[in-house]
């Protein structure tokens, strides 16, 4: 009953073509060595580096972190080495691995956003850009330009002025209507749409009376939070026709699947990374042990196969 | 592609002091030999509730035929190490390690200083084994201080490897009644920076206090800190303390990867 | 070291008084008979029954509920007897305890709320109305009206016009400024905000590739949504005068005490009685026992006391 | 304030059938009687992931001088099951009921005949067991069909309480090879609507077939639905089962509150 072949798991978002649908989520697999020596880098769709900002960034004071109910909360607050400095020290063993490479764009100004995007535009290895306008442990910039419309469709256009990448537009789940700034980055000519992005969420040591993360605040992510992302992708992808990646709370082969037969046509993988640090390999096995039993021999073929 | 996570059995998990339990783990030969200083993420294989790995020193390591033995010594404060300390013999756990940089010790020196506050003693217990055997001719000092007797784990293995070992309790139940910060500064006229290597684990106010003795010499000092950890192998971010960069300036290091062991006179307390 | 009395437990609502800060959140105790056999109702500061409407409503086709990580999603859509059985018939039964009744109000219409709030304020034991602008599963109000200040304003103008009992608005967190909401209904009037309802989600079935909810979405609650409820009750009680009642994810003492702790004049426990019947009890005994513990005499003298 | 959540305690789990395991616990003497058809709310104390408690059907229970027995027969289908096989004896579980409303047994008739598809035996043993020691005059009639042989729980007990038992399995490897609904439809002749009481569980599709049998004549059968459920007791409205009323309109009841046992003929069926 097997198939005599293993099942294509080759997807396309827009003009980047992936081996197969499963990323890292920025921020949560460093600049890919981190995670090395546990992973084989080869074998993943692509790698989403950590944010990067024009100048290095310190990031919040710590503590940063802190566990909630299916989840975690950070602040780490886009601590990260500055464009420069990854294209000189991160990139070169990044070109060594058959993935591809995805960075993650932050700024704090729509200038900023273009002086990022040149120089990651002119470096050799970099497959598309991700821009991060829904990070919310930053003061500006962030989830402040991920808010609005009109500023989410600026800051596309800022960044795709400056490149010839394909660019794809990372959106906050905190607002009131996902689909109309998923249609606004669109419109501006993302390629595609990444979601979601954290929930902004806190919580308080009864001890001290404090917040656990001294940023107060932080972002909230892990399984808890994947109802959300999964509700925010489908709502997206039935109004857009650009691609859309899903993100949120994915760990294991089957949350993967529910946001690829919703319709994404990529995931990527974030939190479920630290508490198991095989946890893509695992996801692209399980993909393909579930494509394999269904006797499907494509993954395009269950891609948006939801039936409502 | 040389790290694995460890699937770990529970031979012996007990209740050696109050609060205080020593978890015996029986874990696949390719575990690496860890350093001391290192430590190990540990979870309950298929839950999610408590969520993450908790990050937890390794107290002792020993490498059999065809198995390795490590052995875990931790305080039960919350919710991770309540389950923890719940799990029975042949239960088993998620083992991603040995994580982190381990103390240097490299250039052990003539007189080697530990000073150890409660479960601080966890890490430096296997520090202390390993410069015994490899610096057999240097004088081993521990200054072991706690709340009370009970929370003094392993002092019968501890006085046989040292030298000297001093006890203190805040409530005087054994040995001085004192801080052993207070302790380690009245002796230190004993020590002198260039022949004195110094290492030290414990709760903050203790490093605090230990900055501040160090602030007026040269004595090198190196502690083992704690943070809360997701990733345990540098790619979160979330464990950050912070140092002084070679310019003095400020930067969020990593407890997970660029240490757990620091030099004290780096770090910078709020 | 035990205080010679037992700490106080009464909390100011505006012009409610309550026993305790303890409720039970709307949709999650029935009409207050079905968690009887499990709990002492006198002991609870208030019981917050289903949502009301003006005539019966049928709910939503099953399935209705779907387990996620650390939550659930329900779809019930206001399954509810109508405003006028309830006076008859759940009534009585709740004027025999003492605790407050307070009875949830949902519209489709500016004139349903105002009818209903009518039939309720000439109803003898309702002691406030929570106003209902923020059930994410029904088609028409619910959730729209909870989204836009002005709306929300108005209903609250509206139901306010037609009652002299105090009014809490309850106010849905899919949205992108809660404070921005909160004053709204403030200006308008209201007496009390409640927050949160639930956040909307979604999950599907892999068998069959439908999702687990006929109704596709739901409202996710539970301890996974505790982090984001504590930040937006910590957001709204900075920029508003009225009291704010914290739900959502509540499970045990601790969580409420963090949400009094941020500012929370009282709380409510809603899928936590699901899970463990005796839930707000527990709660009861544990905040007392924390206040003992701690020598505070009052539970005032904690509520708001957050040291960011 | 009479109902409790009771902590019971496992005293055996054992694998009776492929995927099928029985729960025997021991629990207060304060746990009320429970009626056939009731079930009990069950979770693992202290954990949040699975997060609901599951509804499990009483399968037999006794009452010992200061304590009670109760059986649990459940197939381990998802997370939630999974996790309870693999419970230990001497194990927790945290125990609310018994919840819902039993079969109505009020006026059992001379024939009284029950149909089981696969774990929907659970339900019906208890009940089987109740009306045996109630009506020993009654004569008894077990249809029980299952996916093959191994699926088939507690044969022996059964045969010992019923007249006659008809099996069949989906693979013919027990019994007659065929579903048990058409093995009934087969036999229907044999009963007169008014003397004959028909009691069924099973899979939706077998409720449904019998619904279509039982639309034609004048049959009174009680089934016992299973939905998804949060509370168990009525206040979530999870649960809901489209019924016609008296009016024959379409209304949703609660299957932890108004059931778990309806009349067949009041469902509708998506
Ligand atoms: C490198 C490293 C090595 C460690 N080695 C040991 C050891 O050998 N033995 C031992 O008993 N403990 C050790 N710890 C501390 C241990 O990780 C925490 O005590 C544990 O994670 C607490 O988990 P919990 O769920 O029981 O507590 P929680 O409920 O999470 O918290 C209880 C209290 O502990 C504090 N806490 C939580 N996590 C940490 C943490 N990572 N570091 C410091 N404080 C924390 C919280 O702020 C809170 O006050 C080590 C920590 C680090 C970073
Ligand atoms: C009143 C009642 C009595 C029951 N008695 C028994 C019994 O005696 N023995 C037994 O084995 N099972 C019984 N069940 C079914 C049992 O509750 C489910 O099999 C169980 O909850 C599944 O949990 P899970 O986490 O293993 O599966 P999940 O991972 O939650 O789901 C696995 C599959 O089972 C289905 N499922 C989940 N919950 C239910 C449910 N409540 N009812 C029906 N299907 C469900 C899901 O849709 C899915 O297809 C009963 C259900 C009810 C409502
Ligand atoms: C510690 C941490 C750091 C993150 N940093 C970034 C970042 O730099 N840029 C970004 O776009 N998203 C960042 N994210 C968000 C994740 O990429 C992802 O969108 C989110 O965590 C939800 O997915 P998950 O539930 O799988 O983790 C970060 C998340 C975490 C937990
Ligand atoms: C099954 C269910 C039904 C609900 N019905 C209502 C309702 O009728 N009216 C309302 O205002 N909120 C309703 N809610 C929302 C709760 O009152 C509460 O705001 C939410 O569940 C978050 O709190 P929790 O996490 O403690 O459950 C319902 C929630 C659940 C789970
Ligand atoms: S715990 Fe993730 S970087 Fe240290
Ligand atoms: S499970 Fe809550 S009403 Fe039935």
């Amino acid at each position: 009953m097997k198939l005599k072949t293993a099942p294509r798991m080759a997807v396309n978002l827009g003009r980047l073509k992936l081996k197969n649908p499963v990323m890292t989520a920025s921020g949560t697999f460093g600049y890919g060595e981190e995670y090395a020596d546990y992973v084989d880098l080869n074998k993943l769709g692509a790698v989403v580096v950590k944010g990067l900002s024009l100048k290095q960034r310190l990031g919040n004071p710590p503590p940063r972190i802190m566990e909630t109910t299916g989840g975690m909360l950070n602040s780490v607050g886009l601590q990260n080495i500055g464009v420069d400095a990854f294209i000189e020290d991160k990139l070169p063993f990044l070109r060594k691995y058959d993935a591809a490479v995805i960075a993650n764009v932050y700024g704090e100004t729509y200038d900023e956003f273009k002086k990022v995007t040149k120089i990651l535009s002119a470096a050799k290895g970099v497959h598309a850009l991700e821009v991060n306008i829904s990070c919310p442990n930053v003061k500006s910039g962030g989830v402040i330009f991920g808010s609005d419309p009109k500023i989410a469709a600026r800051v596309t256009k800022t960044v795709k002025e400056e490149t010839s990448l394909p660019v794809i537009v990372k959106l906050t789940p905190n607002v009131t209507d996902i689909v109309a700034i998923a249609r606004a980055v669109e419109k501006a000519g993302a390629d595609a749409i990444s979601l979601i992005n954290t929930l902004t969420g806190m919580s308080v040591d009864l001890k001290t009376r404090k917040p656990h993360l001294k940023n107060i605040t932080g972002g909230l992510s892990g399984p808890a939070i994947k109802p959300v992302a999964l509700r925010m992708v489908w709502e997206v992808v039935q109004m857009v026709s650009i691609p859309v990646i899903g993100i949120g709370g994915i760990m294991t082969a089957q949350d993967a699947l529910e946001f690829l037969i919703v319709g994404a046509q990529a995931v990527q993988i974030g939190t479920a990374n630290f508490v198991n640090p095989h946890a893509t390999m695992e996801i692209i096995e399980g993909i393909q042990s579930y494509l394999a039993a269904n006797k499907i021999k494509d993954i395009n073929e269950i891609i948006g196969t939801f039936q409502p | 592609m040389a790290k694995n996570i460890y699937i770990g059995k529970i031979l012996k998990n007990e209740e050696v002091q109050k609060d205080c339990f020593l978890m015996k783990i029986k874990i696949a030969v390719s575990f690496e030999t860890p350093l001391p200083g290192q430590f190990v993420m540990i979870r309950i294989a298929g839950l999610n509730d408590p969520f993450l790995s908790r990050p937890i020193s390794i107290y002792s390591f020993s490498r059999k035929n065809n198995f390795c033995l490590i052995e875990l010594l931790y305080r039960v404060v919350g919710k991770g190490t309540q389950i923890m300390a719940g799990l029975i013999e042949g239960s088993q756990v998620e083992i991603n390690g040995p994580l982190g940089n381990g103390f240097e010790i490299q250039s052990v020196k003539k007189n080697v200083v530990f000073i150890a506050g409660g479960i601080g003693i966890a890490p430096l217990s296997l520090l202390i084994e390993n410069l015994c055997r490899r610096f057999p001719s240097s004088l081993m000092t521990l200054y072991f201080g706690a709340q009370r007797a009970s929370a003094v784990i392993g002092l019968n293995k501890l006085q046989k490897m040292c030298r000297l070992v001093n006890i203190c309790t805040d409530d005087g139940s054994l040995g001085e009644k004192n801080l052993v910060t207070r302790v380690f500064q009245k002796d230190i006229k004993k020590f002198l920076p260039e022949d004195t290597s110094i290492y030290a684990c414990g709760p903050k106010e203790m490093l605090v206090a230990l900055g501040k003795i160090f602030s007026k010499n040269e004595f090198d000092c190196q502690v083992s800190l704690e943070e809360r950890m997701a990733c345990g192998t540098g790619a979160c971010m979330g464990c950050a303390v912070a140092i002084k960069d070679k310019k003095g300036a400020l930067v969020y290091q990593r407890v997970c990867a660029d240490g757990p062991v620091f030099y004290l006179r780096d770090i910078i307390w709020e």
